[in-house]
This record gives structure tokens, C-alpha cells and sequence, in this order.
């Protein structure tokens, strides 16, 4: 295969288990993605559905009990799970960096920025001691820290949570990465501050082009920022296309509800309002589809089998029975 | 435990060791060839000594070291005669009313100022000084005055005539010239002694060894061997291990170690045992108030039950002998027409019955007025062999249908809480006694107030009587006749149940020559222990001295 | 910060005079008295003399009185002399510290090298065979007696083997030996004490380290760590040690009073004057003044320990040491 | 729980308290008789664990021991879960100067050196001070009963381990109250009317003990290694009771002629020991899954 015209990220029927006190927990469960070249993904769901194990998946970094039991996740070309330790930890951190969710416990509190900073820079890059730092230095202000010498120099905790998510996307640009996982980079932050930190993500990625595995609960973020959207349930991928398509017309049950529950942007106490039912229990999962607790259309076919991720004529994968349909219709 | 009574009899390790007569040395290494100096011994002991000066040593670890160090103006020879130590005579006056002690002429401190009446004489009002922090000053509490009558003769003056006096008179002279400006409680010279004995201290790190050097001026004469070590091991199963690896050339043994431990070949090899009686008594001692025990029939009845030859072979593996009253079968005071009552259940059981105790509920316990007869024996913690007695005696009793319960207690509380104030019912201890025959403490019905020694309450006039004549009489054959009929008496009365007498059990290693036992113990020549050049093991070091 | 300082430690006294109140109560209260022991229970020994002892000791006084004596001559720094050799009783301590220190300094840095890894890497892998079986191993050294632990190591390396002294601290000859040869002699002599005391103690210490490393390991920071492609080596000692041993440090602090305080049993064992057998000795002879110095400089200790344990951990937490300095 | 060692430890413990209550059927001599002539013995097929200095059959002794053992471990520990729930639920709950007052007090205790402690209790001999009590009104058929019980002989010792080691408890009950106190279901209770004694007994006490669980397992273990510490120093359980500890503790003078007088006692304590440590260790992890 041509190497231009595969995706940056095949990830083919990766499964995610976690093992504890005689149960077994699918976390992932035959999901199969892609993302392309300068391409930005976005998955959405809600708590639980596995989303960020999903985007840890990928590097290999679920730690016991957890394990990938099934799949590929094919980069540039190499399947990720078959390389070796050393091979995968080149990839980590070198082509495929993460920025993680709370940026206050994300950053180590024993050591500088600096020295977390150079830490990456210095692993996968050339460039050692002082010309890292001068390179830290840089980058710092490329993510717009202002002081940046000063606060190279500072620890964790004297930053505000806005600077300490810039040092992080600092540190996840450093090495040039062709992919950047953004495991719901916002949440933990003030409204303000929210915006400005995605606005940075979308001028780094245009400014680099970099690709971007975006994680997140909110549909607002995903509209402003990604042009695709996978959405997950209960570890599922249910619905998958267009950022464009998808907000017009949900193809599935659970997409819709998600989206009916979306807060005008901008609004003041932008919560997800949840939408009824709760989030189904991983470990004991009906046979059919997950969503047929809260389902607005069930019908006994559900309930036998899993449904299939088909895709449509439109271009979009659904795993739904009726796709398209509305409650009432 | 019992009593920290010492005698400062000759050398110090007699201390531990204090004994009379030697039954069975095992061997003995009498001298073949030449002495020589050289080398060292070293003494394992349990405890490390806290005051090195003869009137304020309490301890026994304090005692033996304290009789290297220093002389008393008598001492008992290896027979058991009062001898010439620092006086090389003494006369008693007829009356028993005065001693006079006329010095060795000659004899010098150890930093070689001479010995005069004025040390004894100093010895003597610091002994009865209030302010001196001395628990031996009721020895002398019958001296009338002191004179010192030219520097080698010094006169005693008694109120009565006291027969323990000349025992009394072989606590160790202190020096006036390096004492009279200090206060005793306090000066350095209970770290640093100067003596007149056969070793100088040269070196005390606290409790971990206390190293003596041969005096060279030692009036007798110079002890051959250069170094007397003194190592502390608190643990008796850790002093064991030493023997067995030589840490240690001489120590006293536990029974079960002496039997069972020590005729190894490698302990036959290198080492060799001794074995005497001690001077003392083990003992169940009654509490005489309580109406059982003052019951004269009761009491029988436990002698009886108690099968005391049982106890000495199994717990003490035969190394002692039955006692019949207070005094060993060595001591001139002990009557042999006593003899031990064979153990006899039924009579026992028919004693009992007779005052009032029998089996009325069929339970297996005797009773009386509904009231089981079960009592609580008392005794010291830090005594496995004791304990072990006191576990046998609940046995043997069982037998009768007397239920014992055993009580170890710590010994400070157990002296103040429960001896003192008189809170027992029965108790098992021991005394180990002066070689004087002297037991008016421990039976003179006057010495029953709370810390005084006769706790379980015995009152005879006919004993107290003899007491108070056994001291007074200075003639040995007179006393012997008295003593006796105190032996009598006790065995009679039995105010407590005599147990055994127990074996001192010292070993020794065999390079050490002209090791000899006597009447007194092992210790007694110690100056003339050597090592053959050949075989000398540690390395003189004449440069020792502080 | 001189004004914090200064406060807490003001703060302790109450606290210490609290204390010595209580022990001073307990130990008069406790049975027995100190002429039993040197004098007691000797027939040549009179109640008189024994009486005369006790005025002397000042035992006579009302409990108030001997304490407030007490308290004054402590106001001096005068901890007065024992009952048992009367000497003085900093005289007693002092000669007795240095080896304590030494087993308790030497088995705790034994303790800290061994734990410390041993639970670290036990935390890498939970419920792995290396994890059961560390824990095991440092259990049944906490579980074992420790006399029987000793006694076993004496007769096997000691009497069986002669690999190293029974006990003691130095051979008898050590005075004729070499400044090397000493040195060797004393180290030996130290072997079997200082690895019984740290495999008695192993549990606590690497226990800990394994929990902390576990709290450690689930951290964001670690994954942060991971995700940045370091290696595992380098996750686990350069982020999660670092993390790990903050809480360590609390303990170090809270255990200087342990390092004064000797144990009677290795010690006896061991035939080492150290602070347990003074200590033990002092209370079986109710050698009060010993006691009550004892108590005092432990309970000094275990105060100054806490504020030491706060301040180490804010001297070592980024988080704390600045945020003080700003307040 | 998937912790395979803790269930091992916890099997142990199950049966050592089988062994514990069928002692005298299973013992095959009277542990307390004595028989001179049988001294001594090695393990043999009619001592399969040897005699003792007095002829008395160790396994037998063994087997009783594990009753005295174990109950001292329970006991004391009982002792310090009761005294330390009690003291560490109120100082947590009132707060204030009662808080103020009680935590100084467990400061102190645990600055005073504990065996100066345990050595004072063991010489005050409390038993024989609760005895004291037996004839008064009330407490007394309570403190009859107690002795029926439990044998006064070991009372002391799990009355002065128990007073040693509630602190720890106390300051971990107290934690967690304070934590407890703030939260919806304490409040709703209070809001509903409910009397303080009442919100401490059943909705605060009962959700703190989850880690009194976990620090009483642990306790076990503790106060039986210190009853054969306290035999060392010759204050353990009276003889001729048996206990691990003076089992242990006798047969130490013997170490080079009678290896079986320590190896058994020996082996039982480190067993148990770590028996009581693992299933602890598996407790806490159970709790803080």
C-alpha cells in the first residue's frame, strides 16, 4: 500500500479489557478509526464510554489491569502493538504526543517545568542541556507563556491552570509529533481560559499540520475545532462522519440525544445536561445493543443482537438498526 | 536472686561462687610445672558492677570485682577459718567485749601510700556515717568505739559481745588519704578504686567489661595472671554460646547447661567443671498469719507431699542436695541427726484430713467449711530454675488435692507490694547466707515489721532465745550447740518448707593451671592460677594502667 | 518563618511539662521502690538503713515536692544522679548513646536501602510473585521474635560457622590492634545487631514505599511521563520515587526518638550497653532520676521529631516550601 | 478479594482458631503434667514434638498455647478497638476542647515509652484490682463473670497490651469521624433529629470501621509478639499455663541441647504472625478498592 494514501492512524477492531475480582470489563470494544494526515478527530461520549482508553490505547500506555486484547493500530504505516518497547516509547512522545485533562495533577510536582520540558526535548530530540533549554524557552512562548525564562524555571504549582495546560501542550509539541491526543484538554479549566487554550490547539495543528485525536465530552468543542466525530457508547463506536453532517442529522439514537442536550456556545452554566437513563454498566452489558435501556425506539431486534456498524450511503458508519430515525416518527 | 548478701571472702570471684567445702571437684589442674605470667582470664557475668568501693558495693557484680580490689582485715581461708588478710593477727578479748587487729606492717595502697589504723579507723565512721549512702552499717551497730592505738593496731569496743563481729571485719578497708576530702556517694574513686588488693582497675567500659591488672606489688605476692577480664553478658543463653566459642574462660553454669550442655566433647576438651554446694537454702516460706498455714499438721503436710529429691533431679539434675533446715550439710552449725521426711502422700492426706481437710464435694480438691484449699505461691521473676520448682510443687500438691496458683512478679514489686506488706499466702525463695550461723533476721520474732526478714511471722521463745546466745558466744563449739538445736527447732516447726541446697557450678578453661577446689570454692588462690607460656591466649599489655 | 518556628516550639513545652507530670505520677505510682533493689532483701541490711537510704534519695518528700525539685534542677538542665551508682545521669546517657545511635543510624540506613527499592518494585507489579513474595519476606521478619531471630543468628553464624562474634562490641585484644584492625573488629561485631534490628523492621518501611509508589503510580503526572516516551526506569525512579519518598521523609522525622531508644532485648542478646538495657535496668531498679531523663529526652525528641518531620516535608515538597515562604 | 496469599493467611487463621477450641480433644497428653522421667525427649512418635524440662509433651503444650495466644491477641486488641473507638469517636465528633484535651492525651502516651508503661501495668497487676471489685453491687457478678471467662493470669496481659495500643486507633476512628460528620447522610440524620449519641452509634461509629478492621487485624499479630517479649523479660503469661511466648522463652536456655523447645513456639508466632499481617494487608486493599 502506498504509504500517501493511508491514513496517519488505522486503528482496526482494537479491543480494550480490564480484569479485576473475576470480571472482565470491555472498555474498548472493536472500534476501527482512522484519522488522516492533518486531519482533526474528535470523539465524544460521555463518561465511561471509553474514550480515553481508547486514545491511551493507542501508545500501549493502559497499565494493569487494563490490556489491548484485540487489534491493530497501525502508524505511519506500523502496527504500534507489535513494535518493541523501545520502538513504541520512540513513537510516544516523539511522533504521537498527548495532552491530558487536568493539567494540576498531569504536571509532576517535584520537578520544574524546565525540567519536565527538557526532559521530552532532550529524548527525542538533539538537543541537549543548554540548547534544550533555550529551545523550552521558545517553545514556551511559541504556546504563549509570557516571562518564559522565569517560568522554565518554575515549579507546577506556580502557574495558573491555563499556563500549566500551555506548558503541557508545550511539552506535547516539543518534538514535532505528527499526532497530538487531546484527552478532553479543557475541562478542567475556567470558561475563559477554555477558549484560549482552544484556539491555541487550532492554530498549533493549522500552524504544524498536525493531525488531532480530540477527546471530549462536549459538542461544542467538537463543532468549533474537528472537522470529523466518532461517537462512543458503552465502549462502542456508534456513529462516525462529518463534524458538519453529523450535528444536522444524527444518524443514531444516542447522537441525538446528545446533541439535543447541547447548550447554546457560550452559554452561561454550559453543563451537559444529561439526557435520562444513566450510563450502562460495562461489566454487565445487555446482549443487543448497549442503548436499549434509554432508547427512545427500541424494538425486540435490539435486544437480541448487537447491531453492526454499517455505513451509509452518505458516507457515515452507524451502528444502529434504524438509523436516521426519529422518536415519534 | 534471694539476698545480695557477699562475703568479700579472699578474691572475688568467690562472691558468685561463695562456698563451702568442696564436695566433688570433677578434676583439678595442680600444678606440674612452673608458674608463669602472663595472659588473662575472662569472667563472664550477668551483671556489670555499679560502685566500686567495698561500703556502698550492694550489687554482686560490685562485690566480686570489689574483693580483687580491695582486703578487709580478715578473710575466711579455703577451709572456712576466719584468716589474716590486711591483719595479721587479731585478739578477742575474753569477755568478747574488744577486738584488736594488729596490721601487716609494709602493705601500700595501690598509688603506694602506706596502710594504717587510720584507714580502718575512716572505713569504720564512714560505715555508720548517715550521710553515707551504705546499707552494712547495721553490722556495726554494736560497736561501742574505735581507737586506733599506733599506726598498726586498732582496738574495736562492742556494747555486747557480737560473734558475727570478725565476719564483719572482712568488709574492705577504703584509703582515708585519697577519701577524706570526698563525699563517698559521689567521687571519682567509685569509678577509679585505689585499693590494696591483688588487681588494679585498669579500664571500666560500663556494661561491657570491666579489665583488672595484676598488682605488682601485691603483698602476697604478684598474680600471675596479668589481666582479670570481666565481660558483661546479660543473657544466660548468649554466655553459653561464648563458652562454646571461647569468648570466655570462666562462668557459672545453670544446671540444664552443666548437665545437658556442657559434656560436649569440645566443653570436655577445653574446659573443666567444678561443682559445690552454695551457701544457701531454697525455700517455700509460709505466711504464718493465715489459718491454714499456722496450722502445724498443714504444714507437715505439704513438707510431706512435696517430693524435694523429685525437684532436685529433674529441675536441678541431681546437682545440689536436700535441704533439712537452713544450714548446708558443710556448715559446722547443721545438725546431721535431722533427717528429710520421705515424701508420703497418704500421710500427708491423713495430716490434712485431720485439720479438717478433706474432699467433702468429691470435686478432687480438699476443702473445709465449703472453702477449697487453693493458695497462691508467690515468687521472683528472672529465676527459671525457681520457676520451674513452683510449677513441680503445683504438681506434687495436686497430688494431695491442694490447688496452687503461681504468681511471678517482677522483684521490686515483689519485695515492696507483696513481701513487705505482708500480701501473700505462700512464697518461694532463697536465702544464701553468710558462713556465719547467725539467723537472728531471719527468726527472731522481733523482726517481723514491714521490710524486715522474718515475713512469715515465726515466733518461738526457745529460738529466740538461742539466737540472741548464738550471738553472744564467741566459743565455736558452744554455738555449734546452739545452732544446732536452732536446726532442730526450724525442721520441727517448719515456718517454711526447706527445699535444697543448690551447687555452685562453675567451668573453667583448662589452659588456666592450679585451679583448685576447697571448702571455700575455686577462687580462693587466685593469685596463683597461671598459663604455661605455650598456651597463653591474649597478649599482655604492661602499659594498661590508667 | 524565625516567628513560626518559634511559635511551634513554644507550643511544645506545655505539652513536655504535661508529660512529665504524667510519667513523673506514673513512676512513683508504679510499685517498688528504688532501696529494694540495691539494699533490699538482705538480712544484714537493717529497715533502718533502708529508711536512712530513702531520706537520703529524698524519697521521704510528698510527690509535689520531689517533683517540683525535679523540675528545678531540669530548669538547669540537670538531670541529678542515679539512684544506682550515683553518678550523673547525662554522664550515663552519654556513654551509652553512641552505640545505640550507631545500631539504630547503621540498621536504618540498611532499612531505607533495602525497603525502599524492594517496595518500589514491588509497587511496579502488584500481585505479582516479586510483590507476594517481598511481602512475605519482609513479614516474616517483623513476625519472627526477635530474640529467637538473634539466637538463631548467633549460634549459626557464631558457634556453628565462626564467621563473626557472638557479642559484645569489641574482641578483647582490640586495644593491641592496628586503627584498621579495630575498625574491622567493631564492624563485625556490629554485623549480627544492626541486620537484626533492620530485618525486624523491614516491613514498616518497604510496606510504605510500596503503597506510596502504588498512590504514585496512579498519578496523572506518571502517565504525562509515559505518554512523553520515557522509559519505564526512568518514569518509576526520576517521577515516581521522587514523588513516593515525600511522605517517607514524614516518617524519618517521626522515628528520630527511635533512634535514641535502644531495644533491651537485641541489646541483652547482644551484650551491648546501649539505651534499651539503661532504660530497662533504670525502671527494674526504679532508678527514677534515669527514668524521668529518659522519658524527657524522649518525649523532646519525639516533639522536635514531628516539627522536624514538617519541615523536612516542606523543605522537600516544591508545593509546601513555597507556599510558606510566600504566606 | 483476588489476593491469593491473603486467603492463604486467612485459612491459617481459621484454623489455628479450630486447633485453639479443640485443644483438649486433640492434645494428646495433659499439658500441665509433669513427669521427670520423661525430660527432655526429642520429637519422638510419642512426643511428636518432644518433652520439655519437666516431661511435659510440647506439642500438647503447643496446642493449648494456641488458645492462650490467641486470646490475648483478640482480647487486648478487643481491649484497644473498644477504648480507642470510644475515645477517637468522641474526640472526632464533639471537636473543640474535648478533641483538644484527648489528642494531647494520646500525644502523651505515645511519648512515654511504652514498655515503661507495660512493665508499670503488669506490676500494678489491674486484674487483681478488677477482682477487688467482685463484691460490690453491681460490677461485681459482671467482674465474676468476666474471671469465669477469661483466666485472671492472662487478663493482665491483655488489659496492659490493650491499654498500650488504642492510640492508634483512636487517632484513626477520629480521622474519620471528622470526615464522616460533614457528610449528606450524617447531616440529614441531624436535620431529621436524630440525638448526637444516636448519630455516633449508628451512622458515624459503624462507617469508621473499616479501617479499625485492618489496624485490629494487624493489632493481633502485634500483641502476640509482644506477649513473647514481655516473656523474655520473664512478665508474660504464669506459668504453667503455656503460652507461644514462655514456651519460646523457656526453651531459649536450652537452645543447644533441646532445639525443639523453641523451633515449634517459634515457628507457631511467626506463622500467626504473618498469618494475621497478610490477611490484614488483603483486608486493606479489599476496603480501599
Amino acid at each position: 500500500m502506498d504509504r500517501s494514501v493511508m491514513p496517519l492512524l488505522q486503528l482496526d477492531s482494537l479491543t480494550v479489557e480490564y480484569r479485576g475480582d473475576g470480571e472482565v470489563v470491555r472498555a474498548v470494544d472493536d472500534v476501527t478509526l482512522s484519522v488522516e494526515t492533518g486531519e482533526s478527530l474528535a470523539i465524544v461520549g460521555e463518561s465511561g464510554s471509553g474514550k480515553t482508553t481508547l486514545a491511551l490505547a493507542v501508545t500501549r500506555l493502559i497499565q494493569p489491569p487494563g490490556s489491548v486484547v484485540a487489534g491493530r493500530a497501525l502508524f505511519e504505516g506500523r502496527d504500534l502493538f507489535a513494535l518493541r518497547a523501545d520502538e513504541l516509547r520512540r513513537v510516544r512522545g516523539g511522533r504521537i504526543s498527548y495532552v491530558f485533562q487536568d493539567p494540576a495533577t498531569s504536571l509532576n510536582p517535584v520537578l520544574t517545568v524546565g525540567e519536565q520540558l527538557s526532559e521530552a526535548i532532550e529524548l527525542h530530540t538533539d538537543r541537549r542541556a543548554e540548547r534544550a533549554r533555550a529551545y523550552g524557552v521558545e517553545l514556551l512562548e511559541r504556546v504563549g507563556i509570557r516571562a518564559a525564562p522565569q517560568r522554565y524555571d518554575a515549579y507546577p504549582h506556580e502557574l495558573s491552570g491555563g499556563m500549566r495546560q500551555r506548558v503541557m501542550i508545550a511539552m506535547a509539541i516539543a518534538t514535532r509529533p505528527k499526532l497530538l491526543i487531546a484527552d478532553e484538554p479543557t475541562t478542567a479549566l475556567d470558561v475563559t481560559v477554555q477558549v484560549q487554550i482552544l484556539r491555541l490547539l487550532v492554530e498549533l495543528q493549522r500552524d504544524l499540520g498536525l493531525s488531532m485525536l480530540l477527546i471530549t465530552h462536549d459538542l461544542t468543542i467538537v463543532e468549533r475545532t474537528c472537522a470529523r466525530v466518532a461517537v462512543m457508547y458503552a465502549g462502542r463506536l456508534v456513529e462516525e462522519g462529518a463534524v458538519a453532517d453529523v450535528f444536522a442529522n444524527p444518524a443514531h439514537p444516542y447522537t441525538r440525544g446528545l446533541l439535543a442536550c447541547r447548550p447554546a456556545w457560550g452559554a452561561v452554566g454550559r453543563q451537559l445536561s444529561t439526557m435520562p437513563g444513566q450510563s450502562p454498566d460495562l461489566a454487565k452489558l445487555p446482549p443487543g445493543c448497549a442503548f436499549v435501556p434509554r432508547c427512545p425506539l427500541v424494538e425486540p431486534r435490539c435486544r437480541e443482537r448487537l447491531p453492526t456498524l454499517d455505513t451509509t450511503a452518505e458516507g457515515r458508519r452507524v451502528r444502529c438498526v434504524k438509523p436516521f430515525s426519529k422518536p415519534g416518527a | 536472686m534471694a539476698t545480695r548478701w557477699r562475703r568479700r571472702v579472699g578474691l572475688g570471684l568467690l562472691g558468685s561462687l561463695g562456698i563451702i567445702g568442696a564436695v566433688c571437684a570433677q578434676s583439678s589442674t595442680t600444678d606440674t610445672g612452673r608458674p608463669a605470667t602472663g595472659d588473662a582470664l575472662v569472667v563472664g557475668s550477668i551483671g556489670d558492677a555499679s560502685r566500686l568501693l567495698p561500703i556502698l558495693a550492694t550489687d554482686s557484680a560490685s562485690g566480686e570485682i570489689v574483693g580483687l580490689l580491695f582486703n578487709g582485715l580478715l578473710k575466711y581461708d579455703e577451709h572456712l577459718h576466719v584468716a589474716a588478710d590486711l591483719a595479721q593477727s587479731w585478739d578477742v578479748s575474753p569477755d568478747g567485749l574488744t577486738i584488736t587487729f594488729h596490721l601487716r606492717p609494709n602493705v601500700r595502697w595501690h598509688d603506694g601510700q602506706p596502710v594504717t589504723a587510720d584507714d580502718v579507723r575512716f572505713t569504720y565512721d564512714k560505715l555508720i556515717d548517715p550521710n553515707v549512702k551504705t546499707p552494712f552499717s547495721s553490722s556495726y551497730e554494736l560497736v561501742d568505739g574505735v581507737d586506733v592505738l599506733d599506726p598498726l593496731t586498732i582496738r574495736v569496743r562492742y556494747k555486747e559481745p557480737f560473734a558475727p563481729a570478725l565476719e564483719s571485719w572482712m568488709m574492705g578497708i577504703i584509703p582515708k588519704h585519697a577519701l577524706e576530702h570526698e563525699d563517698l556517694n559521689t567521687t571519682k574513686l567509685l569509678r577509679h578504686p585505689i585499693g590494696t588488693g591483688p588487681y588494679t582497675l585498669a579500664k571500666w567500659k560500663t556494661g561491657e567489661l570491666i579489665a583488672l591488672a595484676a598488682n605488682p606489688n601485691y603483698f602476697e605476692h604478684r598474680p600471675y595472671l596479668d589481666r582479670y577480664l570481666y565481660r558483661i553478658i546479660p543473657d544466660e543463653a548468649t554466655l553459653f554460646l561464648e563458652l562454646l566459642t571461647g569468648g570466655v574462660d570462666l562462668s557459672g553454669l545453670t544446671p540444664l547447661q552443666y548437665a545437658r550442655q556442657a559434656n560436649t566433647p569440645f566443653v570436655e576438651r577445653e574446659y573443666q567443671r567444678f561443682r559445690y554446694p552454695s551457701f544457701g537454702f531454697t525455700y517455700i516460706g509460709y505466711n504464718l498469719q493465715d489459718p491454714r498455714f499456722s496450722d502445724a499438721r498443714v504444714r507437715e503436710a505439704i513438707d510431706r507431699a512435696v517430693d524435694k529429691q523429685a525437684i532436685l533431679n529433674g529441675i536441678l539434675f541431681g546437682l545440689g542436695a536436700v535441704a533439712t533446715g537452713p544450714y548446708p550439710k558443710e556448715s559446722w552449725a547443721y545438725d546431721p541427726s535431722v533427717q528429710p521426711l520421705p515424701p508420703d502422700r497418704d500421710e500427708a492426706r491423713r495430716l490434712l484430713a485431720e485439720a479438717g481437710w478433706t474432699d467433702h464435694d468429691g470435686d478432687g480438691w480438699l476443702d473445709k467449711d465449703g472453702q477449697p484449699f487453693r493458695f497462691t505461691l508467690i515468687t521472683n521473676q528472672g529465676n527459671d530454675v525457681r520457676k520451674q520448682v513452683a510449677e513441680l510443687v503445683q504438681q506434687q500438691l495436686k497430688g494431695v488435692g491442694i490447688q496452687v496458683d503461681i504468681k511471678i512478679i517482677e522483684w521490686s514489686t515483689f519485695v515492696h507490694e507483696f513481701i513487705d506488706k505482708r500480701r501473700f499466702e505462700a512464697v518461694l525463695l532463697a536465702w544464701s547466707l553468710a558462713r556465719d550461723p547467725d539467723l537472728y533476721d531471719l527468726f527472731h520474732s522481733s523482726k517481723t515489721k514491714e521490710g524486715e526478714y522474718n515475713f512469715c511471722g515465726y515466733a518461738n521463745p526457745e529460738v529466740d532465745r538461742l539466737l540472741v546466745e548464738g550471738r553472744r558466744t564467741f566459743d565455736q563449739t558452744k554455738r555449734q550447740d546452739i545452732y544446732r538445736q536452732v536446726h532442730r527447732i526450724l525442721a520441727h516447726d517448719r515456718p517454711y518448707t526447706f527445699l535444697y541446697v543448690a551447687d555452685a557450678l562453675p567451668i573453667i578453661h583448662r589452659r588456666i593451671r592450679n585451679v583448685v577446689s576447697s571448702p571455700i570454692g575455686i577462687g580462693y588462690n587466685m593469685i596463683d592460677w597461671y598459663v604455661p607460656p605455650g598456651e597463653q591466649r591474649y597478649r599482655s599489655r604492661p602499659t594498661l594502667q590508667q | 518563618m524565625t516567628r513560626y518556628l518559634l511559635n511551634r516550639v513554644l507550643g511544645l513545652i506545655p505539652i513536655l511539662l504535661w508529660i512529665t507530670v504524667l510519667s513523673f505520677g506514673i513512676i512513683h505510682l508504679a510499685p517498688g521502690k528504688p532501696t529494694d533493689t540495691g539494699a533490699g532483701f538482705n538480712p544484714k541490711v537493717s529497715l533502718e538503713a533502708r529508711q536512712r537510704l530513702e531520706k537520703l534519695y529524698g524519697l521521704d518528700q510528698p510527690l509535689h515536692r520531689q517533683y517540683a525539685r525535679w523540675l528545678g534542677q531540669l530548669a538547669r538542665l540537670d538531670f541529678g544522679r542515679s539512684f544506682l551508682d550515683d553518678r550523673p545521669v547525662i554522664e550515663k546517657i552519654g556513654e551509652r548513646l553512641p552505640v545505640t545511635l550507631t545500631i539504630n543510624v547503621l540498621s536504618l540506613a540498611l532499612v531505607l536501602l533495602i525497603a525502599i527499592p524492594l517496595g518500589a518494585l514491588a509497587a511496579l507489579r502488584p500481585h505479582s510473585l516479586f510483590d507476594r513474595a517481598t511481602t512475605v519476606g519482609v513479614f516474616i521478619g517483623y513476625s519472627m521474635p526477635s530474640f529467637w531471630l538473634a539466637l538463631m543468628c548467633m549460634a549459626v553464624f557464631g558457634v556453628q560457622l565462626h564467621w563473626l562474634p557472638i557479642s559484645g562490641l569489641h574482641a578483647l585484644d582490640a586495644d593491641s590492634m592496628g586503627w584498621l584492625a579495630r575498625q574491622l573488629d567493631a564492624a563485625k561485631h556490629l554485623i549480627l545487631p544492626v541486620f537484626v534490628a533492620a530485618f525486624v523492621s523491614l516491613a514498616g518501611l518497604s510496606r510504605f514505599a510500596r503503597s506510596s509508589m502504588l498512590e504514585v503510580l496512579r498519578q496523572d503526572y506518571i502517565r504525562t511521563a509515559r505518554a512523553k516516551g520515557l522509559s519505564e526506569s526512568r518514569v518509576v525512579f526520576h517521577h515516581g520515587l521522587r514523588n513516593a519518598l515525600l511522605p517517607i521523609i514524614t516518617i524519618l522525622g517521626l522515628s528520630i526518638p527511635d533512634l535514641i531508644g535502644g531495644s533491651v532485648i537485641s541489646e541483652t542478646i547482644f551484650s551491648i550497653p546501649g539505651m534499651g538495657r539503661l532504660f530497662y535496668e533504670a525502671v527494674m531498679a526504679r532508678d527514677y532520676p534515669v527514668i524521668m531523663a529518659l522519658v524527657t529526652i524522649g518525649a523532646v525528641l519525639t516533639l522536635l521529631g514531628n516539627l522536624l518531620a514538617d519541615l523536612a516535608y516542606a523543605w522537600a515538597d516544591p508545593r509546601i516550601r513555597v507556599g510558606q515562604a510566600a504566606s | 478479594m483476588k489476593n491469593r496469599v491473603a486467603w492463604v493467611a486467612l485459612g491459617t487463621i481459621a484454623m489455628l482458631a479450630i486447633v485453639a477450641s479443640l485443644a483438649p480433644w486433640i492434645a494428646p497428653y495433659d499439658p500441665l503434667e509433669t513427669r521427670i522421667v520423661d525430660a527432655l525427649l526429642p520429637p519422638s512418635a510419642a512426643h511428636w514434638l518432644g518433652t520439655d524440662q519437666l516431661g511435659r509433651d510440647v506439642l500438647s503444650r503447643l496446642l493449648y498455647g494456641t488458645r492462650i495466644s490467641l486470646t490475648i491477641g483478640l482480647l487486648s486488641v478487643s481491649v484497644a478497638v473498644v477504648l480507642g473507638t470510644f475515645i477517637g469517636a468522641i474526640a472526632g465528633f464533639f471537636g473543640g476542647w474535648v478533641d483538644s484535651v484527648l489528642m494531647r492525651l494520646v500525644d502523651t502516651l505515645l511519648s512515654v515509652p511504652l514498655m515503661f508503661l507495660l512493665l508499670a501495668i503488669v506490676a500494678m497487676d489491674p486484674a487483681q484490682q478488677l477482682l477487688a471489685l467482685a463484691g460490690w453491687p453491681v460490677i461485681g457478678p459482671s467482674v465474676k463473670l468476666l474471671f469465669r471467662w477469661i483466666d485472671p493470669r492472662i487478663m493482665v496481659l491483655m488489659i496492659a497490651i490493650g491499654a498500650m495500643s488504642w492510640m492508634g486507633v483512636a487517632r484513626l476512628v477520629r480521622a474519620e469521624i471528622m470526615t464522616l460528620k460533614e457528610r449528606e447522610f450524617v447531616l440529614a440524620a441531624r436535620v431529621a433529629g436524630a440525638s448526637p449519641w444516636r448519630i455516633l452509634t449508628r451512622h458515624l461509629i459503624p462507617n469508621a470501621m473499616a479501617p479499625v478492621l485492618v489496624s485490629a487485624t494487624l493489632g493481633v499479630g502485634g500483641a502476640i509478639l509482644t506477649e513473647s517479649v514481655l516473656s523474655y523479660l520473664g512478665l508474660g503469661v504464669m506459668p504453667p499455663t503455656p503460652s507461644w511466648g514462655n514456651m519460646l522463652n523457656e526453651g531459649r536456655v536450652a537452645l543447644g541441647v533441646a532445639w525443639w523447645l523453641t523451633m515449634s513456639p517459634g515457628l507457631c508466632i511467626l506463622l500467626t504472625v504473618l498469618a494475621f499481617n497478610l490477611a490484614g494487608e488483603g483486608i486493606r486493599e479489599w476496603i480501599d478498592r
